[in-house]
């Protein structure tokens, strides 16, 4: 495929996910509009942290923490700075709007890439249930240092947030986190991230510089959540600390765990599975939560590999299943 | 002066019972190498346990030191049932699979006893019933001593001794120190490696009980998401004095503790929460092992 | 001109002196095997070439550049390779990746590049898979180059790890019992597929074999290794008449 | 197998879901709070004076002759999920009214929701004042931070006669920070001395390093606005550490639980509130008597304030004798000396709630009415 | 299964896996009471997991394992000691955190004869005297030969009917080679028997009575330790040539 066509397709899907926008969004039930949009937004988290959990072999619970720097970033970028650059731009809104929301997006994913250095560097000396606790801690910290930030709100929150999230930008950096994630995943740096995972030592023995891919997967994995805080921001019009405890880290981790780690098609399917159960659990009420944790104890002790395992979903393997259906259906 | 000195009290007290809490950290992790997350909601089972057990024996209302023993006992035992039951069904089956699966597993687990406590037990927080009155037994130049807060660092030394005497002087405390070495070849001693780590949940749930009702003494007030924050911080303690060493967690626990107060008295409350995490961070760079824990270098 | 020279090197763990005033010299194009009983030191040294462990006293010289403290993989891109002793293939990943992750020091494809898929990424892409089919037929392995490489038997597994050693494209291969785990006629073919790499890469080889058999067939020169000590030096012939050998390693005739 | 089982438990749910939609002519009324969570004890007991409200407007034959119902959604304590509840209630339900939620944090993500879906929203005790500003659906029926903190700042100057005051604030929690802020900034205004400031999180049950700080200061009075799950054990470790100096606080006060925990500690305390439990008006002793008897405890402040915003609503609805959402906002806005049981209600321009504040005593281990504060014109 | 020729421990025909990878394909073999019976090998060669499978540390997928005429497949390891088998297992695996004495006290966790364990713990310190001297040191800080005799003595501790060793002579000097066994045939003339595992094949054939060779899985050879030693297939493989 040359630049040209890919470029034209790039447009084709933005155009789709416009048009979709443009003929959804009205007519949908704002509620499933709301839960598509968490959707995405928690896809977006999934994919990014199995970057970091799943196919770099690091464990990192911190992914609230740089959804949080991402959020507030941008929250106050598009809400200081945005009508200044409205004003000074002389170009019609419907343009200099998506511009402004979309720099304010990629400046706290910068922001929050920042922190993964920050979080990464830990990463260099210490391992397994060590650095999870660190990357906890590291959010945890985040989240102190935030509530002590008056001009973003505190402990009060930040209103007033510009809305400009809807169903076109969650629909786009959903399908560019898959993406890229998976571009690199299968890429040579895709195989040395996937290197780091299986054997660090072998894998600095073939020439992997593991401390550079370890603290870019983090790096990466934090622009992708920041760019998710921003999008959740940017939709409710309102972010508080109380978003972000290292229980939201923790959701984030069951998605990858249940989807199968270093399986993006696995994190797809569970970051959707884990925002509809708690809204399909809503009819049993006080005892929602209390299903959620009984349902995900009896699904990882069933399924401790994740739905896909390292497996990503693939028409083949479905043909593979139902011939064999079929083959025994027949043979019974 | 007395001020540092006051805070100093102040975050010992406190700090003895993260280390009672990170006792159980300790212990599970030596054996198994989880993060039991339940763990911390186990130690709000022991409060809750304790006031329940309080209330129905009439103790609440005219308490006295033995019958204080016997809430702290009840708790206990109770506890320790609960920790084994968790370790039968959630954490079994889970013996061979990644110890992340383990871990989402006692994440789950821990999110059940929350969510399951504020169904059973109520939401709004209880007052702990005061098994022992309050008293000042030392009040001079400002500084003041309670009676509970000596009872707690005196409990939580107690039983930390009672632990280590048990975990260094029996059969079993040398089997379970076998197997936190290396389950394998404890098994081929004969040991009953699932003996071992039930009866090592057992322990450790049953110190957090304690924890739970020494808190309740302390701090009389409880409910069901106590857990969520002195857990966490207690797994920093435990790690920081090095994981599977029981001096250690003690040590942690203190130290975390007397930093946290510290920290309030002299920098901000705000950072209370960020001081523990800010100083696990620091001695895990300098030093990965924790204070009191041996490092090992991978074999290559 | 010599490829390789250890000088007095010394490493201690936790106050064990695990090697002590090791010495070595390796021309280039030699064969050399290192032997010795398990906890001599051997995989110690190897450790120390390829900058596992940084040495605690001596010199290591590589090309005569020095390569004391170079990372691992910063030791990888000056031209060592090699095999682990306990087999540490990336199991999750298929055959073919194993040797791909390897060619990774000679790839271009930046992060961009590879997320934005250019027609410089593919074409790279394509000639590393080639590439490595090709190394993999050498040892018989590209039939299963989608295999899961932790499924494979211990005989291919071990052929793997060196197919992915030379994918680094080395000048220097270190060896860590290659030959362990297979059966005699693998070992005898091993045998001739080392000399073959040898020649076909214009490799330098240093062994750690058990294997007498192996090391005593193509080993030019062997160097005899007890408690972190060599005790002995020469080509095979010597070596296996030295009584201090014998001894230590050998058991006490040789029939 | 597996999929086979799960698959069983989400027909189940289904099922759940679906066979519950019986149509029926009813009144949906929405209701989101925190019924899990940390916070989960203010949404419960929003929730009971809520029921209450509705059992009793049912008992007198509904509205319009309809029955009402009120559909409750919890949100965890968490802004986003208050979001979802509030979207749901809305769209899925289509309720034409909501009410919720304590904290100010949920209200605020979720009052844009209602501003943009024309469905007007009252929180019983959302004090934060950013909340009703949101847009003209949203109304609030407890006073506001900033009257909260005036009142409190003029009754410990003028009648208290403290001059010296330190303030230690729940830094997690917005209310608590607002009313500590405008407490400062009038009391600093009346002539006052802030002479510490001090601060805790939610959840925290040890306060003594913060109070052992405040200790040195001299202070004469120490002002605590926070809710009653910290302020009992708070007030107990003050004592604890020989503070004897009245504490003094807000409507976050009220509840039963505030003197079983604190005890003794508490005497000669001060707090302001919506009302008093032994206002000897039949309307205030009925409400708590029947709390009682129904829930088997006195009823915190969240209580009466969910009651209220439920009759606020129903009484606009009766006024508007019409379900549509805008006219039955346009009655809400028009309320006017409405008896609640936490005082009387009159929604002002800002659709904020005027009313009295009570400034209770804490004497003997009961809660002891002083007096009431009016609204100070402000210039 | 009647006990034929006083045979005490028996496997027939099994095959072990780890995860796919075959690593037992149909092992037979049969150790008679009081014998002393080695497996040769490369490393890699299953010998370790033979031992391990007798140990109840791996689960037969097929096939079965029998201890005096009893099934044992699906014993649990510390079921397998109680029996009376025990296992001195590869690289030592020393308890390094606790001492030496405690080590040995470990080995004789089953037991309850507090008197017999007594005299057994005597019985060690004469047979290895190092141990003696050590007894309060940590096991960690020991040398690699005492921590084997350390790793035997904690075996012999459970008063075992067999002993199975994984390569005693890892990493030590020939002299200590030498002494432990030395050591290990006292252990056998006082009627415990013995499995050893080894690599020094010329030294473990010339204790045994009789040997198997292992090659990737599969047992190639069977005989009379001396005839082994004189095979020329096995002279050339393991002995150096």
């Amino acid at each position: 495929m040359n630049q040209l066509k890919k470029i034209l397709l790039i447009i084709l899907f933005l155009g789709l996910f416009l048009v979709l926008d443009l003929l959804i969004s009205p007519r949908m039930n704002p509620y499933y509009l709301q839960i598509l949009i968490y959707c995405g937004i928690n896809i977006i988290l999934a994919v990014s942290l199995n970057l970091i959990n799943g196919f770099t072999g690091q464990f990192s619970i911190g992914h609230a923490g740089f959804m949080a720097i991402g959020g507030y970033t941008s929250a106050a970028f598009t809400f200081y700075l945005g009508p200044k650059i409205l004003e000074t731009l002389f170009l019609p809104l419907w343009f200099s709007k998506p511009l402004v929301f979309v720099a304010g997006l990629l400046l706290g994913g910068t922001l929050a890439a920042f922190a993964g250095l920050l979080v990464g560097i830990p990463s260099l000396r210490l391992r397994g249930d060590y650095l999870a606790i660190v990357t906890l801690g590291f959010g945890e910290i985040i989240r102190v240092f935030i509530l002590n930030i008056d001009a973003i709100g505190g402990a009060r929150g930040f209103s007033d947030v510009p809305k400009y999230t809807s169903l076109f930008w969650v629909l786009g950096f959903t399908v560019l986190t898959i993406v890229v994630v998976r571009n690199l995943v299968y890429s040579t740096h895709g195989r040395a991230f996937l290197s780091v995972r299986e054997d660090e030592v072998a894998a600095e023995a073939m020439g992997i510089n593991t401390t550079w891919y370890k603290v870019t997967a983090f790096v990466i994995g934090a622009f992708f959540a920041g760019i998710a805080g921003g999008l959740l921001g940017h939709y409710l019009q309102y972010l508080h600390t109380n978003s972000f405890t290292f229980i939201k880290s923790f959701e984030v981790v069951m998605m990858v765990v249940l989807g199968g780690m270093g399986s993006i098609t696995g994190s797809i399917l569970a970051a959707v599975i884990l925002t509809l159960l708690p809204e399909v659990l809503r009819p049993v009420k006080d005892y929602r939560m209390v299903f959620y944790s009984i349902l995900l104890v009896i699904l990882m002790i069933t399924r401790p590999q994740g739905i896909f395992g390292v497996r990503e979903f693939n028409w083949d393997w479905l043909k593979k299943i139902f011939s064999r259906k079929k083959a025994q259906a027949e043979g019974a | 002066m007395q001020e540092l000195i006051q805070q100093l009290i102040n975050g010992i007290t406190w700090g003895s019972i993260y280390a009672l809490i990170a006792l159980g950290y300790t212990m599970v992790y030596g054996v198994l190498k989880l993060i039991n997350f339940a763990h911390s909601d186990v130690y709000m089972v022991g409060a809750f346990a304790g006031y329940y057990s309080a209330h129905w024996l009439g103790i609440a209302e005219n308490p006295s030191v033995p019958k204080a023993i016997l809430v702290m006992l009840i708790s206990m035992i109770v506890c320790s049932c609960l920790g084994v039951i968790i370790e039968r069904l959630a954490y079994k089956p889970l013996r061979k699979s990644s110890r992340l699966t383990a871990l989402i597993t006692a994440i789950g687990v821990s999110l059940l006893l929350e969510n399951g406590g504020q169904l059973v037990f109520g939401a709004d927080p209880k007052f702990f019933p005061q098994l022992i009155e309050g008293q000042e037994i030392w009040s001079k130049s400002g500084i003041v001593i309670s009676n509970l807060q000596l009872i707690a660092l005196i409990a939580s030394l107690t039983l930390m001794g009672i632990l280590q005497l048990f975990v260094y002087k029996t059969r079993t405390g040398k089997a379970m120190r076998a197997v936190s070495y290396n389950i394998q070849v404890a098994s081929l001693m004969g040991i009953s490696t699932d003996k071992i780590i039930t009866i090592t949940f057992a322990i450790g749930s049953a110190l957090a009980g304690a924890a739970g009702v020494l808190v309740g003494l302390n701090n009389p007030k409880i409910d069901p998401i106590m857990g969520l924050l002195p857990g966490l911080k207690a797994f920093v303690a435990a790690v920081l004095g090095g994981i599977g060493n029981i001096p250690g967690a003690m040590l942690g626990g203190l130290i975390i503790g007397v930093a946290e107060v510290m920290t309030v008295g002299y920098l901000s409350s705000t950072f209370r929460d960020a001081i523990a995490f800010g100083i696990l961070i620091a001695i895990l760079i300098f030093r990965p092992a924790g204070i009191l824990g041996k490092s090992t270098t991978e074999k290559v | 001109m010599a490829l390789l020279e250890l000088k007095n090197v010394c490493i201690n763990f936790g106050g064990l002196k695990a090697v002590d005033k090791f010495n070595l010299t390796l021309q280039k194009g030699e064969l050399v095997g290192l032997i010795g009983p398990n906890g001599a030191g051997k995989t110690t040294v190897f450790n120390m070439i390829t900058g596992v462990y940084p040495p605690t006293e001596g010199e290591i010289r590589f090309a005569e550049k020095r390569t004391n403290s170079l990372k691992p993989y910063k030791i990888s891109a000056v031209g060592i390779s090699r095999t682990f002793q306990n087999i540490r293939l990336f199991g999750e990943l298929p055959v073919i990746d194993n040797v791909l992750v390897a060619f990774h020091q000679h790839t271009h494809a930046g992060l961009l590049a590879s997320v934005w898929r250019s027609k410089k990424f593919w074409q790279e892409e394509q000639s590393l898979v080639k590439k490595a089919t090709g190394l993999l037929a050498i040892f018989g392995l590209d039939t299963l180059k989608n295999e899961i490489s932790k499924n494979l038997p211990y005989g291919q597994q071990r052929r793997l790890e060196i197919a992915r050693a030379l994918a680094t494209e080395p000048k220097l291969l270190l060896l860590d019992e290659p030959a362990a785990g297979m059966n005699p006629q693998e070992t005898a073919k091993l045998m001739l597929l080392i000399k073959d790499i040898q020649k076909k890469f214009d490799l330098t080889i240093l062994l750690i074999e058990h294997d007498m058999q192996v090391v005593m067939g193509i080993c030019e020169r062997i160097l005899v290794l007890d408690y972190g000590v060599t005790i002995a030096e020469g080509p095979p012939e010597k070596i296996k008449k030295d009584p201090k050998v014998i001894e230590a390693y050998l058991g006490e005739e040789i029939h | 197998m597996f999929w086979q089982r799960l698959s069983v438990i989400m027909a189940a749910i289904f099922l759940l879901i679906f066979g519950c939609g019986k149509k029926e002519d009813v009144i949906k009324i929405g209701e989101f709070g925190s019924l899990t969570g940390l916070t989960a004890t203010f949404g419960i007991n929003t929730d009971r004076g809520i029921q209450m409200a509705v059992e009793k407007i049912n008992q007198e034959g509904g509205l319009l002759g309809k029955k009402v119902v009120v559909i409750v959604e919890d949100d965890q304590g968490k802004p986003e999920e208050a979001a979802t509840a509030v979207k749901k209630l809305i769209n899925q339900d289509k309720v034409i009214a909501v009410l919720g939620e304590v904290a100010s944090s949920r209200s605020l993500a979720a009052a844009p929701i209602c501003q943009e879906a024309k469905i007007p929203m009252i929180t019983p005790s959302s004090t934060n004042p950013e909340v009703t500003r949101k847009g003209d659906y949203i109304f609030r029926v407890c006073f506001i931070d900033p009257f909260q903190g005036d009142v409190m700042a003029r009754f410990t100057y003028n009648d208290l006669k403290i001059k010296k005051v330190a303030i230690l604030r729940d830094i997690k929690n917005d209310y608590s920070v607002g009313l500590a802020n405008y407490f400062a900034e009038d009391y600093k205004k009346l002539g006052g001395q802030i002479v510490g400031d001090e601060s805790y999180s939610e959840g925290d049950i040890d306060f003594r390093a913060q109070l052992t700080n405040l200790k040195s200061k001299k202070a004469e009075a120490i002002f605590v606005p926070g809710y009653y799950t910290e302020v009992g054990l708070l007030v107990r470790q003050a004592r604890d550490l020989g503070i004897r100096i009245p504490i003094i606080g807000g409507d976050g006060w009220d509840s039963p639980k505030l003197i079983e925990i604190g005890g003794k500690a508490l005497e000669g305390c001060y707090y302001s509130n919506h009302y008093s439990p032994d206002d000897p008006d039949p309307l205030v002793q009925s409400f708590v008597l029947e709390f009682k008897a129904k829930y088997g405890e006195l009823p915190d402040a969240m209580a009466p304030l969910g009651y209220d915003a439920a009759m606020v609503l129903f009484e606009a609805i009766k006024r508007a004798g019409s379900l549509d959402p805008a006219k039955v906002r346009d009655e809400i806005a028009k309320t006017k000396e409405f008896s609640g049981i936490a005082g009387k209600v009159t929604i002002d321009s800002l659709r904020n709630a005027e009313k009295p504040a009570v400034i209770i005593k804490i004497e003997n281990q009961q809660q002891k009415f002083v007096k009431w504060m009016y609204p100070e014109k402000k210039s | 299964m009647p006990i034929e020729n006083n045979v005490i421990l028996e496997l027939k025909d099994v095959d072990v896996y780890y995860g796919a990878i075959q690593a037992l394909k149909g092992i037979s073999l049969s150790i008679k009471q009081g014998e002393i019976v080695t497996m040769i090998g490369a490393n890699g060669a299953g010998k370790s997991t033979t031992l391990n499978t007798i140990s109840g540390l791996n689960r037969p997928k097929k096939g079965n394992l029998f201890f005096k005429g009893q099934t044992i497949d699906r014993t649990p390891p510390h079921r397998i000691v109680e029996l009376g088998i025990s296992q001195v297992p590869e690289g030592r695996r020393i308890f390094a955190n606790l001492s030496v004495l405690e080590n040995l006290e470990l080995g004789a966790y089953i037991r309850r004869d507090r008197h017999k364990v007594k005299q057994d713990l005597e019985k060690i310190f004469t047979l290895f005297p190092r141990l003696k001297e050590r007894v309060k040191q940590n096991a960690g800080t020991l040398s690699g030969g005492e921590q084997q005799m350390l790793s035997i003595g904690r075996a012999l501790m459970s008063n075992p009917q067999v002993l199975l060793l994984d390569e005693p002579s890892l990493g030590l000097a020939p002299m200590l080679v030498k002494s432990i066994f030395k050591a290990l045939e006292e252990i056998n003339r006082e009627g415990t028997t013995i499995l050893l595992v080894e690599q020094n094949a010329y030294m473990a054939l010339n204790l045994a009575h009789r040997g198997y060779v292992m090659e990737t899985g599969k047992i190639v050879l069977e005989d009379q330790a001396k005839n082994l030693l004189n095979n020329q297939k096995v002279k050339e493989a393991y002995l150096g040539g």
